[in-house]
């Protein structure tokens, strides 16, 4: 290339970088308008999906894929995402939503032609808890009877004789959860006590913890497992429970909680009943998402870890699944054999794996993609995107905040999290800052749950936070150590860290240094919880208030913040027992108020929808869980012979 | 020469195993678990995951399985990320695709960055070497993801002429393998030139003109072969990078090649997929300075390999 | 009929002031000086280099001062750059991103030149099987993937700016060891060596006395052409987030940021863009005129 | 007298560099008849190979120009005529081999590739012809086993051989003129005596015209019938080599004879000539020898001519002007 | 005068010096691959020569015969193979690193190449001081003015001290080579090809040079060359190598006037001399074929194969270097047997 052709290209695309968005002239539709000729809906999905297997995977872009490779008992409505009869065509709940009952569809079959009955159900849902699977959603089986003791491997103890359990794990009276290790430990214990003292650990690590030392040599002995945590018991209550323990599994044998230990049964081929852990009232809601689908034993047992392979490929929902070609594309095609496929009215699907946002907007532009799901457009196009009638808004079920170690100082203080809380300027950064249609966010659950009104958060009043910080001691945040945002690698996390870090810097004259790491190195860093302030998302998985909250109910791996509070979670487990609606809903305000008020994390905005979508498809409406189940959804090649009132 | 090639092929067992030993210790030291989420695993299944992999057991018998594995049955191992993929999958998947990227962008930097450069040397100090060597900097300056987009405005959103992304037919491969090829066409274009002119002025080239040779059979057949040996050279890394998967513009332009699974790999700890690829990459450095190496013999015949 | 001896100078001086010699450096200096290109370019470094220092001290704004109402402001009397989406001025955050691209250059290629030259020069001395060994170290470290070590390395390490810059320069040090090998390889054989051994000159010596500085032509010529391409490097790790922590900036973070955008806030690559490339490009032009005031016998047209 | 097979009259060859222009060669004319050999015999620096190039128009432009003369070759003058019409010139009737038969054959082509080129180009030869007549060259020139050597690539032979290949190559169109630029300063003496021998024997078995150009009075001696002394870019000293060699006129030639060691006799100390030999870019007003002349007079700070001394002798300096002590000491006051 | 050389112990005394080099490394590797052996380069095969204090001795041949491997080989600048070098006595090849290291400034080394053999980017003051710094500390002034003397005892103007190599011509080069040489008073001075790389008019000037320095300072000096006139003119005696042997020693002038070994004719034949008369009526002895190789040195007499009086004893046996008389000595069968018929 010479110099001349190079920089004059170098010029021309200068110039048509400038001049291509105006191109459009109008300004009603964004890019190229060719409806494509054949029945193929091409999608931008965010990302390479790890598995077809809705038993091994967790990723928003492998739902997408999922909820139309294999059906569960009901699907979302497109619209409301109310369940809607898919497997099942109807439900009810028993015993104030501890038991529920499912009446299956006759005539469904899988791809392979196999009848689809409650086995199928008793399979799936056994898989899915089973540890061997090593599922990422087993967690939301846990609500089902026995499912969490399943997914730990716990054990209980039997009488041999009578075949009774004398003690259960999930027993509240019971304080030690069993298995066979847990046994030798208390026996070692045991052992351990008579010889040696119980003494608080030095080191800085284990602080508030204690270690055998052993009377004669002074030496730190171990409890027998070499993994260190073993090493050292919590408190001195471990000495008499371990004593307890071998006591009382004394001639007891230890039976171990196996998938068929799962609280569901078939009431006959066509009839399954579920045996919830504790009332659940929003059962049904929770039903449509994937992880409660059914898989292909048949397929299972004959390939393996394969079966989700195109050639193996055994599924029961509106599409199957024809070609997968890494970070390239996987391409669906309509089921012959689905019970609704009268519905089902596009006849290939593809969805590209897009990592880079701005690849969506150029494919998109270039007539490339029907339509992308939500979140996947670059952020500093968003504003000049909203000016078309492409761009589709609208709330998300989705809230981004910040989670504050409570565990370190100075986070242990409230008045300090509270002052940190009050000092973001939640508008300026939803609305200025990030400006894709968040909302900024008060309080921790998204609106829009029907019946549920969440309480009122505090607003921004750098003026008070001030006051809170010089009565916490850092008048002037003179004194307040320094601090480090953690996020991981993302344009709209460095935006929003690079305004927070401002924002207490100007307001609370506090020094914030901001740290990008990679997911893996921050994911690590987040559940070693070894980080001052981190950045925190969640994505609610069913229409419900305690999809988030239960998150910080107790103090578990998805707990960033360590905050563990008994009051929180006291109102908490009432308000799962509450089977009247209203009154759990009230509830459960006064414990997102109460998690507000404490301030273990600092919420900053509720998430917006924003896509884009060709004006040929339709039936693909904005809904806060950004579902858009492919059944309904058609190609209109005439889209723009019609009066444009069909728009949602 | 066959024993030199049997010489080297030997010499590279034990580059390989350091490559595959070192950069299996890294990915495994590396902070961070192969199995870490945004919805955190339970530790049970985070144990069971360990163990089915592997990973539970102390790192040297970790790495003396893996070496097992690897040495004895020829198996790269099992992806960690995606349960139903191996490393050879992954290879067999990305490498081609790479292949081709990488193929197209170093034949189009060396016919534009050879071209350039002979001209350049032929009209040495005059304006068109000058705007070349000046279009070879521009090459270096301008970073591949910032040439990337700006071609993708340009020929694809403006125009319309080439699709954007995406992975299929030819015209698909004409955007990336530009952007890619812009730095190695910069690189040959300086080295074609230097050598060129080099050769220029050799005597050899006084002894072809002093027997009236036209000046276009003293360029090629005896100006040409010596003054490409830099390029020849060069070629052998630029060749290994450029097959074995570039990360940039696999992720500009949603290439299905090898960078994207590597640098996924990387992010995800996805150990078996690193260490696998990073041997692919050493395999081809390997290789493709071995075949340099050959060709450097079979257009220089002084040297000779024995 | 004549005198044995004939002072071969023939230039009869009776005072006795000792004439300053020209040393190849300064030699090479004046020939730099002819070059316009690389001259040229050498100003507008200085120039760059004056304004990312100075540039931030004198800006009303600072590099992370935010304004919600002003973001992506286009270029204008107040932001001559324009601004970026939290309604910073990009032009002091140009400037304060060449400050730290251009330390990212400069420790960088500090660290390749150290580690690459002592490592080339003692493998290509020694010779023999310690240079085998040497270079086959070099092989494998060669085909270890860039990004992965980085990765690792600033896992194990702090994260702080400086130790980031010098773990690029202790990665692109490999080439800088093959050069400076191959130079010695040259040299060693060369007589003015042969010299220095024959009068007893000891080995660390005769490589940093003798070896060393005459390979330094090709050295600092590579060193010109290591920090752009540490520069890049560095845009490609941010470009992978793993580059300079916000509010800060570099080139490499600004020019990312702002190819995103390029469609509708053009400013926001043009300005760092231009700035980035510009000093590139004269980086590239100082190395050339180096590489021919150097070495004379390259372009002695 | 006949007509000369090349007659270089008054050329002037410059190089500009950095420090100014270089008179690599000024204002040097001489003839050439057919089948005479002449030797130009000076230092490194002293122009006799650009002489040679500048004949040949393979001078490097830039920097190198050629400023003004004639190049009269067979009547026509090679600075006037073009490129191509140069080109069918070179190789064919006007051949050239060099110093270095290391650098000088193409490494990277087997010999054969190297010869047959040329009469594939200039005598219109097929390639099997060429071939042919390649073997033929090659035995000529007395390469042992020519047939199966000939595909041979430049590296697999020594140095001799390889300067035996040049030759071949140059004689391989019958040219009329050979120029020889130090055909044997790379060789060791042996070798140089058997490719002295070689050239001699050629040329009177071809009668091709020879310039050899050599720093050696040694080798020029006994092979040359004329010869041309040059120092600084200016022919000193012409005419016949034995009356040169008997009655050398210019000091410089005077000296360069009388510092050869005599291995015969002994003596304490060689006579040397003093200073060293001027830097082209910087030359003295006047006669460039002049700084080192043990005979140096006021007149020569102005240049000499270049005047006959004897038949068909030419030289340039004062001295050789005058003959009489009177006339001496003019020159010497002036 | 010979005589009295002879009784003197010999400053330099070589003995049955070999010098191999093996070609092209030979790993486990490449044993495993083909039963090949490494090459051998014979380039110094068995040389055995005294040089008396005050002698200069010069040593001629072509170019791969190994007089420049056999030089450095004395100043222990090559690894020799096996024989021994000693002097005054002591056994150079046997010396410790450290020792050998201490004996260096008793043996110094001027180089062919004036333009290749100083640093280019030290001044001249630095590079003739190089030496005396290493094995002696002398204040900076002494320091200073010693450099001076050297440089004046040379031909240099002192004033250019601080000037750089590229900044002086070859034949003050070769002058600067030549003080550095002189730094440390050294006792024995190899000069490898000192002439050979400069101008014809120059070349006298460094002949010269060398000779007033010998005598000036009663060096030893070993010329190398192979330029025969020059080595003649500057030696007492004169040495023949072809092909790592020595074929004939003797008094400069008795080589010239009768040679006898047959390439030692050849030799002197082939110089040519600036005389038309001379060079018009001598019959040239024209050696055929090239030097052979010295990695697979021909049989018996290594001269055998370009030999125009080769019989086949030279191709089965080695002739030893005789003494004819005189101190001439030759290794040749012909002369043998001319001696043995005298």
């Amino acid at each position: 290339m010479t110099a001349k052709s190079s920089s004059s290209l170098f010029l021309l695309l200068a110039a048509l970088a400038v001049a291509g968005c105006s191109s459009d002239g109008n300004r009603t539709f964004f890019g190229r308008l060719t409806p494509p000729k054949e029945s193929v809906l091409v999608l931008g999905n965010a990302a390479e999906p790890r598995s077809l297997d809705p038993h091994k995977t967790a990723g928003v872009p492998e739902a997408h894929i999922l909820q139309e490779l294999q059906e569960g008992l009901t699907g979302y409505d497109p619209k409301t995402l109310a369940p809607i009869p898919a497997l099942a065509t109807d439900w009810q709940s028993q015993e104030q939503s501890k038991v529920w009952i499912f009446h299956l569809r006759k005539g469904a079959i899988f791809s392979d032609g196999k009848a689809i009955t409650t086995a199928d159900f008793l399979y799936s849902w056994r898989r899915i808890i089973d540890p061997n699977t090593a599922s990422p959603y087993a967690s939301l089986m846990y609500y089902v009877k026995n499912g969490q003791a399943i997914a730990d491997g716990k054990a209980r103890l039997v009488d041999p004789a009578t075949q009774i359990t004398v003690m259960d794990p999930e027993d509240p009276t019971q304080v030690f959860l069993t298995s066979d290790q847990e046994i030798a430990q208390a026996k070692r214990v045991v052992q351990l006590t008579a010889t040696a003292d119980f003494v608080a650990a030095k080191d800085s690590e284990h602080l508030g913890k204690f270690q055998f030392k052993d009377r004669k040599t002074g030496q730190f002995l171990s409890v027998g497992d070499p993994s260190k945590d073993l090493d050292l018991y919590v408190a001195k209550e471990a000495r008499e429970q371990a004593a307890q323990l071998v006591t009382i599994s004394a001639g007891k044998q230890v039976v171990a909680f196996k998938p068929e230990d799962l609280g569901i049964s078939a009431i006959d081929p066509y009839t399954l009943r579920v045996e919830m852990q504790k009332p659940t009232a929003f059962f049904a809601k929770m039903t449509p998402h994937y992880a409660f689908s059914i898989v292909p034993q048949q397929a299972i047992e004959k390939y393996g870890e394969l079966w989700t392979k195109p050639k193996n490929f055994v599924g029961c929902g509106p599409y199957k699944v024809i070609e997968v070609s890494p970070y390239n594309q996987v391409v669906l095609q309509k089921s012959q054999t689905y019970w609704d496929k009268e519905h089902v009215h596009i006849d290939k699907i593809v969805m590209l794996p897009i990592q880079e946002q701005s690849q969506n907007v150029n494919l998109y532009r270039a007539g490339e993609l029907d339509s992308i799901y939500s979140g996947n457009l670059p952020s500093a196009l968003i504003r000049e995107l909203k000016r078309y009638k492409d761009f589709q808004g609208g709330p998300q079920f989705s809230t981004y905040y910040y989670s504050l170690n409570v565990k370190r100082r100075p986070f242990n203080d409230i008045r300090v999290r509270r002052a940190l809380n009050l000092a973001v300027d939640k508008e300026a950064i939803a609305y200025k800052y990030i400006g894709r249609g968040e909302l900024p966010a008060t309080t921790f659950v998204p609106p829009g749950i029907a019946g549920y009104v969440p309480p009122l958060g505090p607003k921004y009043d750098p003026e008070k936070a001030r006051k809170l910080l010089s009565e916490a001691g850092f008048p002037g945040g003179k004194g307040f150590p320094p601090i480090t945002i953690y996020y991981n690698t993302l344009e709209a996390h460095r935006t929003v860290a690079q305004a927070v870090q401002r924002m207490w810097k100007e307001q609370l004259h506090i020094d914030v240094e901001l740290q990008n790491e990679e997911w893996q190195t921050f994911q690590a860093r987040r559940e070693r919880r070894d980080f001052d302030v981190s950045r925190d998302a969640w994505v609610g998985d069913y229409m419900d208030p305690s999809t988030f909250l239960d998150l910080l109910a107790e103090d578990t791996l998805n707990n960033h913040s360590g905050w563990a509070d008994p009051k929180f979670s006291k109102l908490m487990s009432q308000a799962d027992a509450e089977p009247n609606e209203q009154k759990r809903n009230q509830l459960l305000k006064e414990a997102e108020s109460y998690l507000i008020d404490q301030a273990p994390i600092v919420p900053v905005y509720f998430y917006a929808l924003n896509y884009l979508k060709k004006p040929w498809v339709k039936g693909w409406y904005p809904n806060l869980l950004d579902q858009h189940p492919l059944k309904g959804v058609t190609i209109d090649p005439d889209w723009n012979k019609q009066p444009i009132a069909a728009k949602p | 020469m066959l024993q030199f090639i049997l010489r080297r092929l030997l010499l590279a067992i034990p580059v390989l195993f350091a490559v595959l030993t070192v950069s299996f210790f890294l990915v495994r030291l590396a902070p961070g678990s192969p199995f870490a989420e945004e919805r955190a695993y339970p530790a049970a299944v985070i144990a069971k995951l360990n163990e089915k992999y592997g990973l539970n057991k102390p790192l040297p018998e970790q790495y003396l399985n893996y070496m097992n594995r690897v040495i004895l049955h020829a198996d790269l191992g099992p992806s960690t990320r995606y349960p139903d993929r191996n490393v050879s999958d992954v290879i067999v998947q990305g490498l081609p695709n790479s292949m081709i990227l990488g193929a197209t962008a170093y034949l189009i930097a060396l016919v534009l960055g050879m071209g350039a450069g002979i001209i350049a040397a032929l009209r040495q100090n005059s304006g068109v070497d000058y705007g070349a060597m000046a279009a070879a900097v521009l090459g270096v300056s301008i970073p591949n993801f910032v040439l990337g987009p700006l071609l993708v405005i340009g020929l694809s959103l403006s125009l319309y002429w080439l699709p954007p992304a995406r992975w299929g037919d030819f015209s698909h491969l004409i955007l990336p393998a530009f952007t890619l090829s812009a730095l190695y066409t910069a690189y040959i274009a300086r080295l074609t030139r230097s050598g060129l002119v080099e050769v220029l002025r050799s005597d050899y080239i006084r002894t072809a003109r002093a027997k009236g040779l036209r000046e276009s059979v003293v360029l090629f057949r005896h100006a040409l072969r010596g003054s490409i040996l830099p390029v020849v050279s060069y070629s052998g890394p630029a060749l290994a990078f450029l097959l074995g998967g570039t990360i940039v513009v696999e992720k500009l332009f949603l290439i299905p090649g090898l960078g994207n699974f590597f640098i996924e790999a990387a992010n995800a700890r996805d150990c078996f997929i690193v260490v696998g690829v990073t041997l692919v990459v050493a395999v081809m450095l390997l290789v493709f300075n071995l075949i340099v190496d050959i060709i450097y013999a079979l257009i220089d015949p002084r040297i000779a390999y024995k | 009929m004549q005198t044995p001896v004939e002072p071969a100078i023939d230039v009869k001086v009776d005072s006795f002031e000792l004439v300053e010699g020209t040393s190849l450096w300064k030699d090479a200096w004046r020939r730099l000086l002819k070059n316009k290109l690389a001259v040229a370019s050498a100003i507008v470094l200085s120039i760059v280099l004056v304004a990312v220092i100075i540039g931030p001290l004198i800006s009303p704004y600072t590099y992370d001062q935010t304004n919600p109402d002003a973001v992506y402001m286009p270029p204008s009397a107040a932001h001559w750059f324009g601004t970026d989406q939290l309604g910073r001025d990009i032009l002091v955050r140009t400037l304060v991103g060449g400050r730290i691209s251009l330390l990212v250059g400069a420790v960088a290629s500090i660290v390749s030149l150290v580690i690459g030259v002592s490592y080339g020069a003692i493998s290509g001395y020694i010779g023999g099987k310690t240079d085998e060994v040497m270079m086959r170290i070099v092989d494998i470290l060669y085909s270890l993937p860039d990004i992965f070590l980085i990765i690792v390395l600033l896992a194990f390490f702090s994260k702080d700016l400086i130790i980031l810059f010098a773990m690029l320069g202790a990665i692109s040090w490999l080439t800088m060891a093959r050069i400076v090998r191959g130079q010695v390889l040259s040299l060693k054989n060369r007589e003015f060596v042969e010299a220095a051994r024959s009068i007893g000159v000891s080995t660390p010596q005769i490589i940093f006395r003798h070896l060393v500085p005459n390979a330094l032509g090709p050295v600092i010529v590579y060193t010109t052409l290591t920090i752009p391409s540490v520069m890049l490097t560095e845009a490609f790790l941010s470009f992978l987030g793993l580059g300079v922590q916000p509010p800060l900036s570099s080139w490499g973070t600004l020019v990312q940021e702002g190819v995103g955008a390029i469609s509708v806030y053009p400013w926001h690559l043009i300005f760092p863009g231009t700035m980035m490339a510009g000093t590139l490009f004269c980086l590239n032009f100082l190395g050339d005129g180096l590489r021919d005031a150097l070495d004379p016998q390259s372009r002695a047209d | 007298m006949t007509n000369p097979l090349l007659s270089v009259r008054n050329l002037q060859t410059s190089f500009y560099t950095r420090d100014g222009e270089v008179k690599a060669v000024d204002n040097i004319s001489f003839d050439l008849e057919p089948g005479e050999t002449l030797g130009i015999v000076g230092e490194s620096g002293s122009g006799k190979s650009v002489t040679s190039l500048s004949i040949m128009g393979l001078i490097p432009t830039p920097p190198g120009k050629i400023k003004g003369g004639q190049v009269l070759f067979g009547g026509q003058d090679l600075l006037q005529i073009t490129d191509e019409q140069m080109r069918k010139i070179r190789g064919k009737r006007v051949a050239m081999i060099f110093q270095d038969p290391m650098t000088s054959l193409n490494p990277f082509l087997r010999i054969s590739r190297q010869i047959t080129e040329i009469s594939e180009l200039h005598l219109n030869l097929t390639s099997k012809q060429s071939r042919t007549r390649a073997i033929e060259m090659l035995e000529l020139v007395g390469i042992p086993d020519a047939p199966n050597r000939i595909d041979s690539y430049p590296h697999q032979f020594s140095g001799g051989m390889r300067q035996r290949v040049m030759i071949a190559m140059a004689l391989s169109c019958d040219p009329q003129l050979l120029i020889a630029d130090e055909p044997t300063t790379a060789l060791d003496v042996t070798i140089q005596a058997q490719i002295l021998e070689l050239i001699k024997d050629l040329k009177a078995r071809l009668g091709t015209s020879v310039i050899l150009i050599t720093h050696d009075l040694g080798v020029v001696a006994g092979m040359t019938d004329r010869l041309g002394v040059m120092y600084a870019g200016r022919m000193i000293e012409y005419g016949p080599t034995d009356t040169v060699f008997a009655h050398p006129a210019h000091p410089y030639t005077q000296g360069l004879l009388r510092s050869v060691p005599d291995p015969y006799e002994e003596v304490e100390e060689l006579y040397q000539i003093p200073g060293l030999p001027p830097d082209l870019s910087a030359l003295p007003p006047g006669c460039p020898f002049g700084p080192r002349c043990p005979e140096v007079v006021a007149k020569c700070q102005t240049q000499p001519e270049f005047v006959s001394v004897g038949t068909d002798h030419k030289s340039a300096c004062w001295l050789n002007a005058v003959s009489t002590v009177q006339e001496r000491k003019e020159i010497e006051r002036d | 005068m010979n005589g009295i050389k002879q009784k003197q112990d010999p400053l330099i005394a070589v003995r049955d010096l070999k010098v191999h080099f093996q070609t092209g490394s030979v790993g486990i590797l490449d044993k495993l691959l083909s039963q090949k052996q490494a090459k051998v380069v014979r380039a110094v095969d068995g040389v055995s020569l005294d040089i008396a204090k005050g002698e200069t001795l010069g040593l001629v041949g072509e170019s791969g015969c190994g007089k420049s491997t056999l030089g450095r080989a004395l100043l222990q600048l090559v690894k020799t193979t096996s024989g021994s070098v000693k002097f005054k006595g002591t056994d150079l090849c046997k010396l410790s690193t450290e020792q050998l290291q201490q004996t260096r400034r008793y043996l110094q080394m001027v180089f062919q190449d004036p333009y290749a053999s100083l640093n280019p980017r030290m001044s001249v003051g630095s590079i003739i001081a190089e030496p005396i710094t290493i094995f002696e500390s002398l204040p900076k002034e002494q320091l200073e003015r010693r450099v001076q003397d050297l440089m004046r005892t040379v031909g240099l103007n002192p004033r250019y001290v601080k000037r750089y190599p590229h900044e002086f011509s070859g034949g003050q080069r070769q002058r600067i080579g030549i003080a550095r040489a002189l730094a440390v008073n050294p006792e024995f001075i190899v000069a490898d090809e000192p002439i050979a790389a400069l101008d014809v008019s120059i070349q006298a000037q460094i002949l010269n040079l060398m000779s007033s320095l010998r005598k000036e300072f009663g060096l030893t000096t070993l010329f190398i060359s192979h330029d025969l006139r020059a080595v003649r003119h500057i030696s007492d005696r004169v040495a023949v190598m072809y092909l790592g042997k020595i074929v004939e020693i003797a008094d400069s002038l008795e080589i010239y006037r009768r040679p006898l070994h047959p390439y030692t004719q050849a030799l002197i034949s082939a110089v040519p001399v600036p005389d038309p008369e001379v060079e018009k009526t001598r019959q040239r002895i024209v050696l055929v074929g090239d030097v052979p190789s010295p990695i697979n040195p021909p049989s018996g007499c290594r001269f055998h194969t370009r030999c125009a009086y080769a019989v086949e004893r030279c191709r089965q046996e080695e002739p030893q270097l005789l003494d004819t008389g005189g101190n001439h000595m030759a290794a040749c069968f012909q002369v043998e047997t001319a001696e043995k018929v005298a």
